[in-house]
């Protein structure tokens, strides 16, 4: 349904329900605005916007009211009520404002300020004093407010509370003393506060990172793509000479709407510290010593060479798509090897055989708009809000606008599913396969609603990466999948993991999805390499696991890692080991890392914003992005696989970013050189769902995930980031609290035969089996301290 | 912001008593008001402690209750004296006496900048209209009536209070304390009237009617 | 000075009882007939209710003058939603009192209404949304509510019928925006009481966004009486488009301020000359016919009928019916200034007008009352008011640009005075205050 | 009059007209900029010895050589530079490029920066010729304290843009 009215005197016509602000946007008038953004509630308070309506006896505010059939609008560009009544409005804003803009971080990019220009006076009229507030107020450790600057249009808390769900500032006082604030000893810690900054129309809201350290007109903006997870969102990142002085988000309707999270926004001053800055080689002293280029490269293709084609590579999924396939295709041509893992975290074999059935180069099958448009969306092993925090707002929006319902296989509902409306099907981890085939077998108690949402068109089923803790999780969920008729997608948790697997970056898989025991497969890709098929290594590799225990049999002896951290592999002491025996390591490194101290070769590569290329998100959307900081002399891994491939004698195929692209184009089928073809794709992996049974009493099933904001490398020295992380705390149920004979903030301590974690406690709806630790937190470092993963049973006491 | 020395912490029941405000009504959050009040009844002002009480019940932020408890001029920032005394100086109240009451009550009672009496006995401040016009100038104590007040008659009413003596209103219930009051609006405590509350503003087109008018 | 009795306008009868010593209790209400009008209006269908409330003409009397039966009509009786009626005594207009001397005085009679008023609208549920400050209403109310649950009036099948209600009693705490309906909604569902975007209207989506009636205490009270007597009895008070009686709530500078119940049409004159006159003999200076919000009208102005027509005609509003008077010791500026103050301490914040408008002229005329303002600012407080008025969110912020174009209209003099000199010097304080009745 | 006459007068009554020519360095100090001439910057101090920069960079933004370079920086109570809240941690100008226009003076708010008249600013260095902070600052005259010191007692970042600072603080 369409309304033809006027604006201006021009007809315009629109959907019907369209705000006059929006219809007016389509003509390229812009009605000056503060308190309205497109994806929030209209309140109608700042009356900037205000025009003439005919008919109607006082101007209207135009971000409130919709259009209808005939309707007559006039704005300012024609009105002289709705001139003066704007310019009205903006003298009021202005007799508190305290005019600081040499000074404030939003002068040269405010809207107050540009629309002060536009619809203001020349000069004030007004001469008392001005509200005064004490100056910047913290109202976390990254947010700093500037009362006096605020103009009270509620966007801020509007966002919080509608967006985010996190209502932790709000209005206080009344009347001119009117202010936002939070509340005695809350801080805001949202993990989308970030996003406060950027909708605030004046320098209310400025973070601590960023806070004087630079101004609009001296910063060059390039778009870019988040590095951080998998939910892929557009970037504004804003440099000044060599440095990234601040990132926003860039509006992605598709994707990230307008917002981004906390993370994405603040956590980007790891590639500024400790960086190398040239190759290291480790001399026959066993010193790592700085070398030229030639130097590093000629002594790492002699030592592959060497060992080729016992070599693996380990990549642990944070490299780009180019960077991802150039492993991918050296492993293979140059190594002549199939031993290739991008999964440094706890995996399976079944995962594997998952993503080679189901994921691997099927391209877009489940977008974040049919999120938006699902009756349910089923979430496996996943915590959203944690682990893919955009899929959370969307999720969320959905739930707000059209009560999407939100369903959990999981062991509770944290506070990210609650504000998701979730309804929780409980399970211990390691019960999720056996919780989904109750389900779907219809005898798990209150479910009947979800089995039949799913059961509607447009359904959707997330399962999270920490199905492979799993066993049998991920069959069933392709099962229920089936059974159903709803749409499965997998959720990485990192950025690079979807596009290493489309690129190939995995035993037995050559790009695409195209298996490598395919012979039509193999010579497809043989073609676009500019090779026979036999060329290719053919015996097919092993997963990450395997390929460490084979260097400790002495079954392997070579290693290219890249990006890789030893403290988030599932099993530490095994890769400590593996490392310590490797003949011969070549590590990719931007900073010297906890697998530096083993290599034999290290290359320092270019960071994420010294390089173009792409990420692909969850949703399997390829992300490009350019090359922001152009003057940097740091090169990308697939340039130093070019050099190796060269010194180690390699066919000559492209390895430059362009030649790499093109290329993935056309194995990929993206873009207008993209041919894709369906070749064989491997079966669907039928793992039985495990036994759960209950652990033994004083012990507990461990569930565990990372918190969004914890010690991961790449949130490096940002303290202030780190002050809004959430607590370090156990999660145990109130019957086994009553047990333990502990209340709220007593500590608990968690351990293994490995270790002990000791935190305090959290009493919550928590399955009776389970308990909760967060998985890399300060003070809880379940990997590296108690050497176990999802679903193992852990010892629970009282401190 | 520390609570100041003189402020009492809640009871340590006061969820379950907050609940049971909050039961009242099928849409929890619509009880934040009575809930306040209740706060105010143990403390005389709403404090940090009792937000967060507030915030836990009804299972909303404390920036949300903070949000509305400063929003209403009702609500205390800091512990108020045993009686509360505001001064209507609106207009009307204004003019016809409320500015002298005001000034000479401040002096009388040597109070603070705070408002605070230096016994710890009062708080004086001035009010916004409270639709008594007819009865001006107003004063409310503990927001009790008091109407055609005159600094004379404050000292008076002021020295009872100070003596400990009953101080009835010029309609309604004895004057208590400001927390006591606190107790009516939040809704735990229900009296039986027991004496018509009407003055003679109220009566006096139907007094005129009857011919019974004083002239 | 007493009105002679021939001439007699006034007509005592939502007060014709207040003088009864038991008229708060149940009791006292019964023995004068009190409920009678529950149990005809339960005879009729909800329907006709409103019909007959509509018949009788009836107009909001909060400050509108919206009719009630119009507003009544509105509510959708279909869908699944409950409906509300929320009843406004949140009264807190500086002038108005008389909602609140209707509750102590005769709280069963606004019980009455509620229920009446409920049943008309099918509503299960009502509020009764008391301003915090008169404790002495709250608890009266509350305890006339407790009454009549216990005779069987409220909760289950009311007074034998098929129509169930539950009636809660609510404490506001303070803000004067609370008076504006949507704000009320607000304030009820446990927000900042600021005022909601219309649409939707209350009526459609108000009360946890449900279908709502929100009416005035004085309202509701007159729905009994025209239940009892029938629409015609009703008309034949008042003008056509004012129909009915009024309480009329006189204040200010004369003899015996107070309460007068009179049908629309009575002139201010009139209602002044029962009033005993202007104090000590004194002349009208200005006077407001229904709270600040209204502009104010001056002596010459006295003989217009009190009609919301004929206040309207004459440039201002019938506004809630309370009317102020102020004699010749009064100083104009310094009553639209306290004014002004009450409006930016009362400004709920949420649009710019409002909150910076109120602030910037209680600046500018707070200097004027110092004797310190400039001829120049009286042109910008007539910009000002132009700014804030019409543009603002809610009728708060147009009343806040009310009262000092009107004075200006009848006193700029005195204005441009108070660039030199003081207003307490040109005006006597003292002068102005009133002689207590109770002076030592 | 034979023709080559009226040229010899010419060149003859020059002769003993006044010279124009101002002998450079040797009488340099006889011939003084004049007061408006845009020579060298300057950034200013307050009385009491604080910087008048506030790091706003709008020098920089108004520069058409594109000659300045700013970083600004908060100050805390410890360490204070400039009254307010900010001040010029970084300030560079680059005298190869600047074209000595003027328009920073113009764009500056605080009235920190200024020109002097000095224009001997030649060097063999392309180093030499970026001005660091510490080169344009003003030197401390008078009873002027040199940063970081906090505020005169009393007085706020308003009063110091008023003008009210008259020299150091007392203590």
């Amino acid at each position: 349904m369409t309304v033809r009215a006027s604006v201006d005197g021009i007809d315009v016509v629109v959907p019907e329900g369209t705000l006059i602000i929006r219809a007016a946007e389509t003509l390229g008038t812009f009605i000056p605005r503060f308190c309205d953004h497109p994806l929030l509630d209209p309140v109608a308070a700042c009356r900037m916007c205000l025009v003439e309506i005919e008919g109607m006896p006082k101007p209207q505010a135009s971000c409130a009211v919709t259009l209808t059939e005939g309707m007559k609008v006039r704005t300012q560009m024609t009105s002289q009520v709705a001139e003066q009544a704007q310019a009205g409005v903006m003298e009021f804003l202005l007799i508190n404002h305290p005019l600081d803009c040499p000074v404030c971080d939003k002068g040269g990019e405010c809207p107050l300020q540009n629309q002060a220009m536009t619809a203001g006076r020349p000069d004030s009229r007004f001469g008392g004093p001005k509200r005064e507030f004490p100056k910047p107020l913290a109202i976390s450790t990254e947010i700093l407010l500037d009362r006096e600057r605020c103009v009270s249009c509620a966007r801020c808390t509007r966002f919080s509370e509608q967006v985010a769900g996190d209502p932790f500032i709000d209005l206080l006082e009344r009347g001119s003393d009117q202010q936002v604030g939070i509340a005695h000893d809350e801080p805001f810690n949202s993990y989308f506060s970030g996003n406060t900054i950027q909708i605030c129309p004046v320098g209310a809201l400025t973070s601590t990172s960023y806070r004087f350290r630079s101004r609009p007109f001296d910063l060059v903006s390039v778009k870019t793509t988040c590095e951080h997870c998998a939910s892929g969102c557009a970037l504004r990142t804003d440099y000044r000479r060599d440095f990234v002085m601040r990132r926003l988000a860039w509006e992605d309707p598709a994707v990230n709407e307008d917002w981004n999270c906390d993370k994405g926004r603040f956590a980007f001053t790891y590639m500024r510290h400790g960086r190398l800055s040239a190759p290291l080689v480790r001399g026959s002293d066993g010193v790592l010593h700085e070398v030229s280029w030639s130097e590093a490269i000629a002594f790492a293709a002699k030592g592959l060479s060497a060992l080729s084609p016992s070599v693996a590579a380990l990549l642990g999924g944070r490299l780009t798509n180019e960077d991802a396939y150039s492993f991918a295709k050296f492993t293979r041509l140059v190594l002549q090897s199939d031993n290739i893992d991008f999964r440094n975290r706890p995996s399976s074999g079944e995962e594997a055989d998952f993503l080679a059935h189901h994921v691997a180069g099927t391209g877009l099958v489940v977008t974040y708009e049919d999120l938006e448009n699902a009756p349910i969306v089923l979430l496996v092993s996943l915590e959203p809000e944690e682990e893919s925090p955009i899929i959370f707002l969307r999720l969320r929006k959905a739930y707000r606008k059209s009560g999407l319902k939100v369903a959990v296989i999981g062991p509770l509902l944290t506070r990210g599913l609650r504000k998701l409306g979730a309804q929780l099907l409980s399970t211990v981890a390691g019960g999720e396969a056996a919780t989904i085939d109750s389900l779907l077998a219809g005898d798990l108690r209150g479910s009947q609603s979800v089995l039949t949402a799913l059961k509607k068109k447009g359904a959707v089923i997330l399962v999270g990466e920490r199905a492979a803790s799993s066993a049998g999780a991920y069959s069933a969920s392709i099962d229920l999948a089936n059974e159903t008729g709803a749409k499965l997608a997998w959720v990485p948790r990192r950025a690079g993991e979807r596009g290493a697997l489309d690129a190939g970056a995995l035993a037995g898989l050559l790009p695409g999805g195209r298996l490598m025991a395919d012979a039509a497969a193999r010579a497809d890709v043989a073609r676009v390499w500019g090779v026979e098929p036999s060329d290719l290594a053919v015996r097919r590799g092993k997963p990450q696991e395997k390929i460490l225990r084979e260097i400790s049999e002495g079954k392997i002896d070579a290693l290219i890692t890249a990006g890789l951290q030893i403290s988030d592999a599932p099993d530490v002491d095994t890769f400590k080991q593996a490392l310590s025996e490797a003949k011969f390591i070549v590590s990719f490194e931007q900073r010297l890392s906890d697998v530096s101290s083993y290599a034999h070769v290290i290359l320092p590569v270019a960071s994420v914003i010294e390089k173009g290329g792409s990420f692909t998100d969850w949703e399997g959307r390829v992300r490009h992005f350019n090359r922001a900081l152009n003057d940097s002399p740091a090169v990308s891994d697939s340039t130093v696989l070019g050099m190796l491939a060269k010194e180690m004698g390699a066919p000559n195929t492209g390895w430059r970013i362009d030649e790499v692209q093109y290329e993935m184009a056309k194995l990929l089928g993206e873009g207008p050189t993209g041919t894709k073809k369906e070749f064989k794709r491997a079966g669907a992996p039928t793992i039985e769902a495990a036994d759960v049974k209950a652990p033994p009493s004083g012990s507990a099933v461990l569930s565990t995930w990372h918190q969004l904001l914890d010690l991961g490398v790449m949130q490096g020295p940002e303290e202030h980031l780190a002050g809004t992380r959430r607590p370090s705390q156990v999660i145990i149920s109130p019957g086994r609290a009553k047990q333990l004979g502990v209340a709220t903030g007593d500590l608990v301590t968690v351990s293994t035969v490995n270790g002990v974690v000791t935190l305090p406690v959290e009493i919550d709806e928590i399955h009776e089996d389970s308990v909760w630790l967060p998985m890399n937190s300060p003070g809880s470092q379940v990997l590296v301290t108690l050497k176990a993963r999802e679903g193992a049973t852990v010892k629970v006491a009282k401190a | 912001m520390t609570p100041p020395a003189n402020s009492v912490s809640l009871p340590n029941d006061i969820d379950k008593e907050l609940t049971t405000i909050a039961d009242r009504y099928t849409h929890r959050r619509s009880a934040i008001l009575p809930m306040l009040h209740l706060v105010q009844s143990y403390q005389g002002w709403v404090s940090p402690e009792g937000i967060e009480a507030c915030a836990r019940v009804l299972g909303i932020s404390p920036a949300e209750v903070s949000g509305v408890s400063t929003f209403y001029t009702m609500y205390r920032r800091r512990p108020c004296g045993k009686h509360l005394i505001g001064v209507c100086t609106t207009s009307l109240c204004g003019m016809l006496g409320g500015d002298a009451v005001l000034q000479d009550l401040r002096e009388y009672l040597s109070v603070d900048e705070n408002g605070d009496s230096p016994d710890g006995m009062f708080t004086v401040e001035h009010i916004e209209c409270q639709a008594a016009c007819s009865q001006a100038p107003v004063v409310t104590i503990d927001w009790e009536f008091f109407q055609y007040m005159t600094p004379w008659r404050m000292h008076e009413v002021v020295a009872d209070l100070r003596d400990g003596k009953e101080v009835k209103p010029d309609r309604g219930s004895t004057v208590r304390g400001f927390r006591e009051v606190e107790k009516v609006l939040a809704g735990m405590e229900l009296t039986e009237p027991t004496q018509p509350a009407v003055d003679d503003a109220m009566l006096a087109g139907l007094m005129v009617a009857k011919g019974k008018a004083k002239s | 000075m007493a009105a002679k009795r021939s001439s007699q306008k006034l007509r005592p009868i939502i007060t014709e009882h207040w003088d009864d010593p038991n008229l708060f209790t149940l009791a006292g209400y019964q023995k004068v007939g009190g409920y009678k009008a529950l149990k005809a209006a339960l005879k009729k269908t909800p329907d006709q209710v409103i019909e007959l409330v509509k018949a009788s003409g009836l107009r909001g009397r909060g400050g509108a003058g919206f009719p009630t039966g119009m507003k009544w009509g509105f509510v959708p009786k279909k869908g699944d939603k409950p409906r509300y009626l929320v009843v406004n005594a949140d009264e807190s207009e500086p002038g108005a009192c008389k909602d609140v001397p209707l509750m102590l005085a005769d709280p069963h009679l606004l019980v009455e209404g509620v229920i009446i008023t409920s049943y008309a609208i099918e509503a299960k549920e009502a509020f009764i949304y008391i301003r915090g400050e008169v404790p002495e209403a709250v608890r009266r109310v509350s305890w006339a509510v407790k009454e009549a649950r216990e005779a069987g009036l409220i909760g289950r099948n009311v007074a034998g019928s098929d129509y169930s209600l539950e009636v809660t009693v609510h404490a506001g705490a303070g803000a004067y925006i609370c008076g504006e309906e949507t704000a009320l909604l607000d304030s009820l569902e446990g927000f900042r009481g600021q005022p909601r975007l219309k649409p939707p209207f209350p009526a459609v989506a108000g009360l946890y966004a449900a279908p709502t009636v929100i009416n005035n205490v004085e309202t509701i009270a007159n729905v009994p009486f025209i239940v009892t007597n029938g629409a015609e009895w009703f008309r034949g008070y008042g003008t056509e488009k004012s129909p009915g009686f009024k309480l009329w709530a006189v204040s200010g500078h004369v003899e015996r301020p107070g309460i007068y119940e009179a049908p629309f049409g009575i002139t201010m004159r009139e209602l002044l000359d029962y009033a005993g006159g202007v104090r000590y003999g004194r002349d009208v200076k200005f006077w407001i016919p229904g709270g600040s919000s209204v502009p104010m009208l001056t002596a010459e102005h006295l003989d217009i009928p009190l009609t919301y027509e004929d206040l309207a005609a004459a440039g201002t509003m019938l506004g809630t019916g309370t009317p102020m008077v102020f004699d010749t010791t009064t100083s104009v500026v310094k009553a639209v200034t306290r004014w002004l103050e009450f409006y930016k301490h009362e400004s709920c914040g949420k649009c710019t007008p409002c909150r910076e408008g109120t602030y910037w002229v209680v600046d500018i005329l707070q200097r004027f009352e110092q004797g310190d303002g400039k001829k120049t600012e009286l042109k910008l407080l007539d910009d000002l008011s132009n700014q804030i008025e019409g543009r603002s969110f809610c009728a708060l912020g147009d009343a806040a640009a009310t009262p000092f174009p009107a004075a200006m209209k009848y006193f700029a003099d005195e204005f441009d005075l108070a660039t030199k000199t003081p207003v307490d010097k040109t005006f006597d304080p003292a002068a102005t205050m009133l002689k207590s009745p109770v002076a030592v | 009059m034979p023709q080559p006459l009226p040229g010899f007068i010419t060149t003859f009554v020059a002769m003993f007209r006044k010279v124009n020519t101002e002998q450079y360095p040797e009488q340099a100090a006889k011939y003084p900029p004049k007061p408006r001439f845009h020579g060298r910057h300057q950034l200013n101090r307050y009385a009491d010895g604080l910087e008048k920069c506030i790091g706003c960079e709008l020098c920089a933004w108004a520069c058409p050589a594109d000659a300045i370079y700013v970083e600004g920086a908060p100050n805390t109570e410890e360490e204070r530079y400039s009254p307010g809240e900010r001040y010029g941690r970084v300030y560079q100008i680059n005298y190869l490029r600047c074209i000595f226009c003027g328009l920073c003076i113009e764009a500056c708010p605080t009235r920190a920066l200024t020109m002097t008249t000095e224009f001997e600013l030649a060097d063999d260095s392309r180093t030499n010729l970026i001005y660091e902070k510490k080169d344009l600052l003003a030197p401390l005259t008078g009873e002027m304290v040199p940063p970081p010191h906090p505020m005169v007692m009393g007085l706020t970042d308003a009063d110091y843009y008023a003008g009210l600072v008259t020299g150091p603080d007392e203590r």
